[in-house]
C-alpha cells in the first residue's frame, strides 16, 4: 500500500487506546470516518451495552488541514481566501472573524457600505448555513424530504450571494479595509425578494418539521445541557442560546453595526436538542429582519477604504483577538504579529471544535439515536474541528 | 385541565402526522425546480457571477495578443503558486547586430539594444491547485486577468488543467524552444 | 470499446480488503456490452463527504441539479453496496487509510471520482512543509475522471458523471451543455 | 410397511437424533436444540397416530398443539436460564458449570 | 399410498434427516439452528401429507417464528458460538455414549414397531378447522387454560429472571 | 474586577489592555503554579473557556489561555510562560473539563505536555506523527516584546521583565 | 405419466411462475414509482434520462446488480450468509399462493390462507437475523437484532387484527373473505373495523421494515442494517424482498379490510390492483414524509398502544358478534 510507504500504518491506535477498561458484555462500535451520521469525516468510538451508550469519544484530525501552520508562510490577504475553508457551512463569518482581527490590530475604519453589505452577506450566509444544518439535521432523523426544500431555498440565497461574492460555497470576498466586490441593484432586488419568499417558507418547515410529533419525540429532553457544562466546554453559539445563556457575541462585543438594526437574540431555556433546533430556526427569522433593516438603509458610498493593504502589506506588530458570531458558535481569531511579512501566530478558535468537546459527556448513558441526534443538534462542520 | 391535554395530546400528535402527509402532497403537485442540465443550463446572469478558472484579458489595441505584461506579481501574490509565467527572453542579437551595436557604442552614440518585451511566452495556470480566491485578479496592475465562465470542465487525467492561457491570442510571443510547456513536478 | 479502458473493466481486485471473491454472476463477455449500459446508468455513489466539496455533492443530488436523472441518486451508505466513489474533499494522510480501505471493500467494478482541486493534487492545501495531507487522491487510489474546482459546480460533477459513463460505454449519451435555459 | 410405521419411524429417528445430542452437545444451547428436535419428533408421531388410526383425529391435533405450545413455553424459559447462567458464569458450557459449583 | 404421495415422503424423510444431522453435529450452533429450521419445515411438509394443514402453518409459526428466533437470541446472547466449546473435537468415547444413547430407546422402540405394525388408514382423514376450535374451546378447554397459564408463568418467569436495572445516567 | 478577583493571587504582571485594539479586557501573566488557583478562581466567577494555545518566542512557550465572561465584555488572557527544554504544565482539564481538547491540540503542535489531562493522545495528527508542526526554529523565533502589546499594567512582581524592552538583545530564553 | 400429476400441482406450477413474474414486475414497477414519486414529493423529476422519463432505470439497476462482483467478508460463515438473502426472498413467493388478486384469479385457494400467509411471513425474520449475524459486522448484528425485536412485537397486533376480521366471517380463506364484502366502498370491513385498518397498517409499516419504522436499516444510525455486508445480487434480492413483502401487504391488506377484487361497477383484478397501488402510494408516501422514530418508542408505540387498541377491538368484535 501506498500509505504505508508513507510511513503511516492502519490507524487502529484509536481503538487500542479506546479499548482499555471496556466491560465484558458491551459493544464497541466504530461510527465513521465513514458514517452517514457524522457529517464527514469525524469518528465516534462508542462503547455500547444494548442500545445504551456508555462511553463515547470522537476522534477527530481526519480533516486536519494546516490552516495554522499555513498563517506561517503566508502574508494575510494571501490567507484569506483560506476562511472560506475552515467552515464551509458559514464562510463570511470566518471571513469576518479574520479581518476583523487584523482591522482591528491595525486600526482601520471600514466603509460604511461595506460593513452593510457585510452584515447581509454574512446573515444570508448564516441563513444558507442553518439550512444546510436544518437539512442535514432532519436527514440524520429519517426524514428525507425536508433537506430537499431546505437545499431548494437554500440555492436560491446561493445564487444571490454568488453575486455578492462569486462563489456558492466557499465565500471569501472579504478584504481588510472592506470587501471585494460591490452590491448592486440587481442584488438588492433579488434579497427583497427572497426575504418574503423565506419568510413563507418557515411556517411550511414548521408544519413539516418541527410540529411532527415524532420529530418532536425524538428531540424533546434529549441531550440537555445546563449553563455550566457549557462553561466548562466552552460551548457557543445555538449550542449555548439553547441551554438559556443569552450570549450573543454580536450583541454582546457590540461589533460592527448590529446595533443599529432592531432584533433578538434567540434563547431557549429547555437545553435539550429540540432547543438547540429552535434557536437556530428563530435565528433564520432574525437574519431575516436584520437583512431586511440593513437592506432598507444601506447608504452610498466605496467599499474599499482609502490605502488599502495589498498583498505584500505586512501587518503591524502587536496582538488582537476577534471573535464573531458564525453560525455555529463564536469564531475567533488571536492574531500575533511581528511586523513581518508574514503573521507570526494565528490561532483559529472554531466554535464547534467546544461544542464537540462536550459530546462525549453528553452522550453518556443515551441510546445511539439519541446521540446521534444530539451530534446532529450540535451543527457540526468538521473542517472547522479540525482546521 | 392537564387530564383534558393528557387526552387531547394525542390526537394533536396525530393530527401533526396528518399534517405533514398534507405539506408533501402539496409538493407532489407544484411545479418542479429542477435544472434539466444538459439539456438546460442555470440562468446565465447567475452563472454570469460565478468566478470560474481565470483568463487572460485581450490588448485593447490588438485582440490577438494578451494585455499582460508579465510583470510577475500575480505569481507572487498567488496564495497556492498555481500560476507558471515566464517573460519573453531578450531577442538574440545576432552578431552582425551586436558588431553594428558595438561599433555604434565604440562612436559613443545612444545605441538603443533590443530590449525583452513586456510580454509573457508561457503563462500557465495549474488549475488543479487553484482556489479561485481571486487574489491574482485584484493584485494585477494592468487588470488583465479575469474570471471566465467555463463552469463544466472535467478530466481524466491530473495534466488536463494545466490552462495554457496564452491558446486563444494567435499573435501572443511563444518560447524560443519549441518545448512542451513543461508540467510542474508533484 | 471497453477494453479502452483497464481500470473500469477488469479492475484490479487487491485480494487483502477484507474479503474473500466470488466472480461476478455473469461474466460471459457476450453480454458485457448489455451490462455496461446498464452501469453507466446506475452509479450509485457511496456516501462519503470529506470536506467542502461534499456540500456540492448533496447539492448536486437535490432538487435543482438532480442527479437522480441518471439514476445516480441512490446514494449507498455502505462501500459494498456502491459503485462510485467521490472523493469530494481533502484528503488527509490520517484518513488515508480509510479511503484505501473503502476503496477496496467496494466490489468491482467501482470507479473513482476525485471532485475538487483538494482531491486531485491538494488544492490549495498543498503547500511547502505540509505535513498533513496526501497530494491527489490518485496517488492512493486509481482515479477515472477529475473535476476540477474550488468546489465545483453542481453541473461539472454531473459532467464528471457523463464522463464516467462515457469511459464505460464508449459514447456520451447526452447533448453538450448550451443553449437551453431553465 | 404401512404408512403409519413409516412416519412412526422417522419420528423415532428424530428422537434419536435427539437423544444423541443432548448427550454430545456441550453447551446448553446444543441441548436446547436437540430437545427441539425430540419435541418434533413427539408430534410428528402424535398426529401420524391420530390421523391414520381409528383414534381420534381431533384430539391428536389438540395434542400435537398442546406440545408446540410447550415447546415455545420451555424454549423461553431455557433462553431465560442462558442467559442468566452466562450472564454468572460467563460460559454455557455444562463441564464449566458442573464444576463451578459454589 | 400414491406414488406421489410416496415421493413427497421419501423427501421429506430426507430432509428432516439431513437437517436433524446438521442440528446436531454443526460446529457453528447457528449452523444447527439452521438445520434445526431444515427439520421443521420437513415435518411441516409431513403435516402436510397427514392432512393436517393447520398444524402446518401452527408448526411454521411457533417454531420457526418464534421458537428458532427465541434460540438464535440464545445464542447471539451467550456469545455460544464462535471458538471453544461446540468447536472442540468430540472424543470417540463421548460420541459413542451419544450414539448408544440415541440408538438404543429409539432402536427398541423400532423394533416393536415393526414387530406390531398398527393398523393404519390409507388416507388421513381431514378434521375441519370448527370442530378442532370447539374441541380447543369446550371439551379441553383445561388443557387450553393450563397452556396458557405455562405459557403466561413462562413469559413472566423469564422476564422475572433476566431482569436488570437499567443504569442510571 | 479582575484585579479584585486575582488579588489573593502572586500574578506576575496584570494590565489591562484596551478592547478595542487586542479584543482583550486583562491580560495576566502567571507563574506555572499559580494557573490552577487562578482558574478555579475563573470559574467561579462564571468565566468559560475560550480557546488555549502557546506562541513559540524566543523566551519560551508562552501558553495563552482566554476565557470570556458571556454575560459581558470582558476577555482575559491568562499567559504563563514555560522554557523551551522542559515545557511541562499543569493541566486545568479538572476545572474546566473543555481544556482537554485544547490542552491535546496544543501537545500535537508544540509538543508541551500537560500533566493530569485526562486523555493524553494525539488529537488532531495521527499518532503517528512524531513531530509538532508549529515549533519554530531558534532563528526565527521573536523576543515577546517584540509582539505583545504591554497595556495598562496594573501590578506587576518585582522581577518581571519581559514586557521591559531591553537595551540589548540576546537575552536568550529566561525561564520563568 | 402427465396423468399421475394431479391438476392442483399444474396450477400451482403455472401459478408460481405467474406469481414469481408478478413479484419481479411489481418490484421493478415499485422502485420506479418509488424513485419517481420520492422525486415529485422533493420537487425534482427523479429517474428522467435512462429511457423515456426514466423507465428503463429500473432494468439498469438490476442489471447491474446482477453484474456485481459478489463479496464474501472474511470472518463471514459463507453458507449462511448466502442463504439469507435466498431465505427472505423465497417465502415471499409463497405468500402469494393464497392471494386473491380476482374472482378466480388465485395461485390455489387454501382454506387457511391466512395463517398460510402470517406463518410465512415469520421466515422473513429468520433470514434477518441470519443476515446480520453471519455477515461478521456489528452494525449488522444491531440492525439484526432490531429487525427480530421490531417484527415480533409488531406481530401480535397484526395477528389481533387479522384476527378480528377471521371472527367476523368465521373463515381463514382470503377469498371468502372478500367475497362477503360488498362492492361499494361503505361496505368493505374498514367501515366496520376502522381501528383494526389503522393498526394493521401500522404493524404492516413495521412488519416491512418501512420508514417510520425502518430502524433495521436506519441509514443515519446503522450504515445499511443488516444488510450492510451485502454486495451485488446478495443486496439484490434483500431489496427485491422489501418490495415484495410491501405487495403482500398491500395485498393482504385490500383484501381483508378494502374488498378486495371488488369495487363499484365491474368486480375484477384491477380493483385489487388498484387496491394495492393506492396502498403502496401511501407506504412511498409516508416514507417520504416522516423522520424515523426511535427505537424505544417504535417499542413503546406497540406495547402501550397498539397491542392494547387491538386486544380491545378483538374483545369488542367478539362481543358484539354474540350479541348480535
Amino acid at each position: 500500500m501506498r500509505y504505508e510507504e508513507m510511513g503511516l500504518t492502519e490507524g487502529d491506535f484509536y481503538s487500542r487506546n479506546f479499548q482499555k477498561g471496556a466491560r465484558e458484555d458491551t459493544l464497541i462500535l466504530n461510527l465513521g470516518p465513514q458514517h452517514p451520521a457524522t457529517h464527514g469525516v469525524l469518528r465516534v468510538i462508542v462503547e455500547l451495552d444494548g442500545e445504551y451508550v456508555i462511553r463515547a469519544e470522537p476522534v477527530i484530525g481526519y480533516l486536519h488541514r494546516m490552516h495554522e501552520k499555513m498563517a506561517e508562510g503566508r502574508s494575510l490577504y494571501q490567507y484569506l481566501p483560506n476562511m472560506g475553508r475552515v467552515d464551509y457551512g458559514h464562510a463570511l463569518g470566518w471571513n469576518w472573524a479574520l479581518v476583523g482581527a487584523v482591522e482591528r490590530l491595525a486600526g482601520f475604519e471600514v466603509p460604511e457600505r461595506a460593513e452593510y453589505i457585510r452584515v447581509i452577506t454574512t446573515e444570508l450566509n448564516r441563513i444558507t448555513s442553518h439550512l444546510l444544518w436544518w437539512g442535514a439535521f432532519t436527514l440524520d432523523l429519517g426524514a428525507i424530504t425536508p433537506i430537499m426544500y431546505a437545499f431548494d431555498d437554500r440555492e436560491r440565497l446561493l445564487d444571490i450571494l454568488q453575486m455578492a461574492t462569486g462563489s456558492r460555497l466557499t465565500h471569501s470576498s472579504f478584504r481588510v479595509g472592506g470587501v471585494c466586490t460591490d452590491i448592486n441593484d440587481k442584488f438588492v432586488a433579488a434579497c427583497k425578494e427572497a426575504i418574503p419568499h423565506m419568510r413563507a417558507r418557515l411556517p411550511m418547515y414548521r408544519d413539516l418539521v418541527t410540529g411532527n410529533t415524532i420529530l418532536r419525540n425524538r428531540l424533546e429532553g434529549v441531550g440537555v445541557f445546563d449553563a455550566d457544562l457549557c462553561r466548562r466546554y466552552g460551548g457557543s453559539g445555538p449550542v449555548a442560546r439553547g441551554s438559556g445563556i443569552d450570549y450573543d457575541v454580536r450583541k454582546t462585543e457590540n461589533l460592527s453595526i448590529y446595533s443599529r438594526f432592531d432584533w433578538k437574540v434567540a434563547v431557549q431555556q429547555a437545553g435539550d436538542s429540540m432547543a438547540r433546533y429552535l434557536v437556530r430556526m428563530d435565528e433564520m427569522e432574525q437574519s431575516l429582519n436584520i437583512i431586511e433593516q440593513a437592506l432598507a438603509s444601506l447608504p452610498e458610498g466605496k467599499v474599499m477604504m482609502a490605502k488599502a493593504p495589498k498583498v505584500t502589506w505586512a501587518v503591524p506588530k502587536g496582538e488582537s483577538y476577534f471573535a464573531f458570531e458564525a453560525a455555529r458558535g463564536k469564531a475567533g481569531v488571536h492574531l500575533v504579529s511581528n511586523g513581518g511579512k508574514f503573521p507570526y501566530k494565528i490561532k483559529l478558535r472554531s466554535p464547534c471544535f467546544s461544542n464537540l468537546s462536550l459530546f462525549a459527556e453528553a452522550a453518556r448513558g443515551t441510546l445511539l439515536a439519541d446521540a446521534l441526534a444530539i451530534l446532529g443538534s450540535l451543527d457540526l462542520v468538521i473542517p472547522e474541528i479540525d482546521r | 385541565m392537564s387530564a383534558i391535554k393528557k387526552i387531547l395530546q394525542p390526537v394533536a400528535d396525530l393530527w401533526s402526522l396528518v399534517v405533514g402527509l398534507q405539506i408533501t402532497g402539496r409538493n407532489f403537485t407544484r411545479s418542479q425546480v429542477t435544472v434539466h442540465y444538459p439539456r438546460q443550463e442555470v440562468d446565465p446572469e447567475v452563472n454570469a457571477s460565478y468566478r470560474g478558472p481565470i483568463m487572460l484579458v485581450a490588448h485593447p489595441r490588438n485582440q490577438a495578443k494578451p494585455k499582460c505584461t508579465a510583470c510577475m506579481i500575480c505569481v507572487t501574490a498567488c496564495p497556492s503558486s498555481c500560476i507558471t509565467v515566464v517573460k519573453a527572453p531578450v531577442p538574440t542579437v545576432t552578431p552582425e547586430q551586436e558588431k553594428a551595436f558595438q561599433e555604434a557604442e565604440a562612436r559613443g552614440e545612444e545605441v538603443e539594444r533590443p530590449s525583452a518585451p513586456r510580454e509573457p511566452v508561457i503563462w500557465i495556470n495549474d488549475f488543479s491547485l487553484c482556489s479561485l480566491c481571486g487574489v491574482c485578479v485584484e493584485a494585477c496592475p494592468t487588470h488583465c486577468i479575469e474570471f471566465s465562465h467555463d463552469l463544466y470542465s472535467v478530466g481524466t487525467s491530473r495534466s488536463d488543467f494545466m490552462h495554457d492561457l496564452l491558446v486563444p491570442f494567435p499573435e501572443a510571443l511563444r518560447p524560443a524552444t519549441p518545448e512542451a510547456p513543461k508540467a510542474e513536478e508533484n | 470499446m471497453a477494453a479502452q479502458n483497464p481500470t473500469i473493466v477488469t479492475p484490479e481486485i487487491p485480494d487483502d480488503g477484507g474479503v474473500r471473491i466470488v466472480p461476478p454472476v455473469i461474466g460471459v463477455k457476450a453480454v458485457q456490452d448489455v451490462l455496461d449500459v446498464c452501469r453507466a446508468m446506475s452509479l450509485w455513489p457511496m456516501t462519503f463527504g470529506l470536506a467542502c466539496c461534499a456540500i456540492e455533492m448533496m447539492s448536486t443530488s437535490m432538487a435543482r441539479f438532480d442527479i437522480s436523472r441518471f439514476g445516480a441518486e441512490v446514494f449507498r451508505p455502505s462501500p459494498r453496496q456502491s459503485d462510485l466513489l467521490i472523493v469530494a474533499g481533502t484528503v488527509t494522510k490520517k484518513i488515508a487509510p480509510a479511503v484505501v480501505r473503502l476503496y477496496e471493500q467496494m466490489p468491482a467494478p467501482r470507479f473513482v471520482l476525485a471532485l475538487g482541486n483538494c482531491a486531485i493534487s491538494g488544492g490549495p492545501f498543498k503547500f511547502e512543509n505540509q505535513y498533513g495531507i496526501v497530494e491527489g487522491v490518485d496517488q492512493l487510489i486509481p482515479v477515472d475522471v477529475y473535476v476540477p474546482g474550488c468546489p465545483p459546480r453542481p453541473e461539472a460533477l454531473l459532467e464528471g458523471l457523463f464522463q464516467i459513463q462515457e469511459k464505460l460505454t464508449g459514447r456520451r449519451w447526452w447533448p453538450k451543455a448550451g443553449g437551453a435555459v431553465e | 410397511m404401512s404408512a403409519l410405521t413409516l412416519y412412526q419411524l422417522v419420528a423415532l429417528m428424530l428422537l434419536a437424533i435427539g437423544l444423541y445430542g443432548i448427550v454430545q452437545r456441550r453447551t446448553l444451547v446444543g441441548m436446547l436444540i436437540s430437545v427441539e428436535l425430540m419435541l418434533n419428533g413427539a408430534g410428528l408421531s402424535i398426529v401420524a397416530a391420530a390421523q391414520l388410526t381409528e383414534a381420534n383425529a381431533m384430539l391428536g391435533q389438540l395434542g400435537t398443539l398442546l406440545v408446540m405450545g410447550l415447546a415455545a413455553a420451555e424454549a423461553t424459559l431455557v433462553l431465560a436460564i442462558i442467559v442468566v447462567v452466562s450472564r454468572r458464569f460467563g460460559t454455557t458450557e455444562l463441564s464449566a458449570l458442573s464444576t463451578l459449583k459454589e | 399410498m400414491e406414488i406421489l404421495a410416496k415421493l413427497a415422503f421419501t423427501i421429506y424423510a430426507v430432509i428432516i434427516l439431513g437437517g436433524g444431522l446438521v442440528a446436531v453435529s454443526a460446529k457453528s450452533l447457528v449452523r444447527s439452528l439452521v438445520g434445526l429450521i431444515v427439520t421443521f419445515f420437513g415435518v411441516s411438509g409431513m403435516y402436510l401429507l397427514l392432512n393436517t394443514p393447520f398444524l402446518a402453518f401452527m408448526q411454521m409459526l411457533i417454531y420457526v417464528g418464534a421458537v428458532c428466533v427465541l434460540v438464535f437470541f440464545a445464542v447471539m446472547l451467550t456469545r455460544a458460538d464462535g471458538q471453544g466449546e461446540e468447536a472442540a473435537p468430540i472424543t470417540a468415547k463421548r460420541r459413542l455414549y451419544a450414539l448408544a444413547a440415541g440408538l438404543l430407546p429409539a432402536g427398541g422402540l423400532a423394533l416393536v414397531l415393526v414387530k406390531h405394525p398398527g393398523i393404519s388408514k390409507i388416507l388421513p382423514e381431514e378434521v375441519p378447522l370448527p370442530a378442532l376450535g370447539s374441541g380447543l374451546l369446550e371439551q379441553y378447554s383445561l388443557n387450553f387454560e393450563l397452556i396458557s397459564l405455562v405459557l403466561l408463568v413462562a413469559m413472566s418467569g423469564a422476564v422475572l429472571l433476566t431482569w436488570e436495572r437499567k443504569e442510571k445516567k | 474586577m479582575i484585579d479584585t478577583l486575582f488579588s489573593p493571587l502572586p500574578v506576575q504582571c496584570l494590565a489591562k489592555c484596551d478592547p478595542a485594539r487586542t479584543g482583550l479586557a486583562w491580560s495576566v501573566f502567571l507563574s506555572s503554579a499559580d494557573l490552577l488557583p487562578a482558574v478555579r478562581l475563573l470559574y467561579q466567577a462564571e468565566y468559560a473557556l475560550e480557546d488555549i494555545t502557546a506562541i513559540d518566542a524566543r523566551e519560551g512557550y508562552l501558553l495563552v489561555y482566554h476565557f470570556d465572561h458571556m454575560d459581558r465584555q470582558g476577555r482575559l488572557a491568562l499567559r504563563v510562560l514555560i522554557p523551551h527544554e522542559t515545557p511541562e504544565i499543569a493541566s486545568i482539564a479538572s476545572v474546566f473539563q473543555g481544556a482537554e481538547w485544547h490542552e491535546r491540540e496544543t501537545t500535537d503542535f508544540y509538543g508541551i505536555v500537560f500533566n493530569g489531562n485526562p486523555n493524553p493522545i494525539p488529537l488532531l495528527l495521527a499518532p503517528e506523527m512524531k513531530f509538532h508542526p508549529l515549533r519554530k526554529e531558534d532563528g526565527a523565533r521573536v523576543s515577546l516584546i517584540d509582539m505583545l502589546p504591554v497595556g495598562e499594567v496594573l501590578r506587576s512582581a518585582p522581577g518581571f521583565d519581559l514586557l521591559t524592552p531591553k537595551a540589548a538583545e540576546g537575552g536568550g530564553a529566561t525561564g520563568a | 405419466m402427465l396423468s399421475i400429476i394431479p391438476p392442483e400441482l399444474i396450477r400451482i406450477v403455472v401459478g408460481m411462475v405467474a406469481v414469481m413474474a408478478f413479484v419481479a414486475i411489481n418490484v421493478l414497477v415499485l422502485v420506479y414509482a418509488e424513485r419517481k414519486g420520492a422525486g415529485h414529493i422533493q420537487r425534482r423529476p427523479g429517474p428522467y434520462e435512462v429511457g423515456p422519463h426514466g423507465i428503463l432505470q429500473p432494468l439498469a439497476d438490476a442489471g447491474k446488480l446482477m453484474g456485481k462482483q459478489l463479496l464474501t467478508p472474511i470472518g463471514a460463515d459463507p453458507i449462511l450468509y448466502w442463504l439469507a438473502p435466498i431465505l427472505s426472498f423465497l417465502p415471499v413467493l409463497l405468500l402469494f399462493v393464497p392471494m386473491p388478486f380476482g374472482p378466480v384469479l388465485t395461485v390455489q385457494e387454501v382454506n387457511l390462507g391466512l395463517l398460510l400467509i402470517l406463518a410465512f411471513a415469520g421466515i422473513n425474520v429468520l433470514a434477518t437475523l441470519l443476515a446480520g449475524w453471519s455477515s461478521n459486522n456489528k452494525f449488522g448484528l444491531l440492525g439484526a437484532a432490531r429487525a427480530v425485536s421490531q417484527s415480533v412485537a409488531y406481530e401480535i397486533p397484526l395477528l389481533l387484527c387479522v384476527l378480528c376480521i377471521a371472527f367476523q366471517y368465521g373463515s381463514l380463506n382470503l377469498s371468502t373473505i372478500v367475497e362477503a364484502q360488498g362492492s361499494w366502498p361503505w361496505q368493505w370491513n374498514f367501515v366496520c373495523q376502522p381501528l383494526a385498518f389503522l393498526i394493521f397498517l401500522v404493524s404492516s409499516f413495521a412488519e416491512t421494515n418501512r420508514a417510520p419504522f425502518d430502524l433495521p436499516e436506519a441509514e443515519s444510525e446503522l450504515t445499511a442494517g443488516f444488510h450492510t455486508e451485502y454486495s451485488g445480487m446478495g443486496f439484490g434480492l434483500f431489496f427485491m424482498a422489501e418490495y415484495a413483502n410491501m405487495v403482500v401487504v398491500s395485498g393482504v391488506c385490500a383484501a381483508l379490510f378494502l374488498g378486495g377484487w371488488k369495487g363499484p361497477g365491474i368486480d375484477g383484478v384491477w380493483w385489487f390492483l388498484i387496491k394495492v397501488y393506492a396502498l403502496l402510494g401511501l407506504i412511498i408516501w409516508v416514507r417520504w414524509t416522516y423522520p424515523r422514530v426511535r427505537f424505544d418508542q417504535l417499542l413503546n408505540l406497540n406495547w402501550k398502544w397498539l397491542l392494547p387498541l387491538a386486544t380491545l377491538n378483538l374483545l369488542a368484535t367478539v362481543f358484539l358478534m354474540k350479541v348480535f
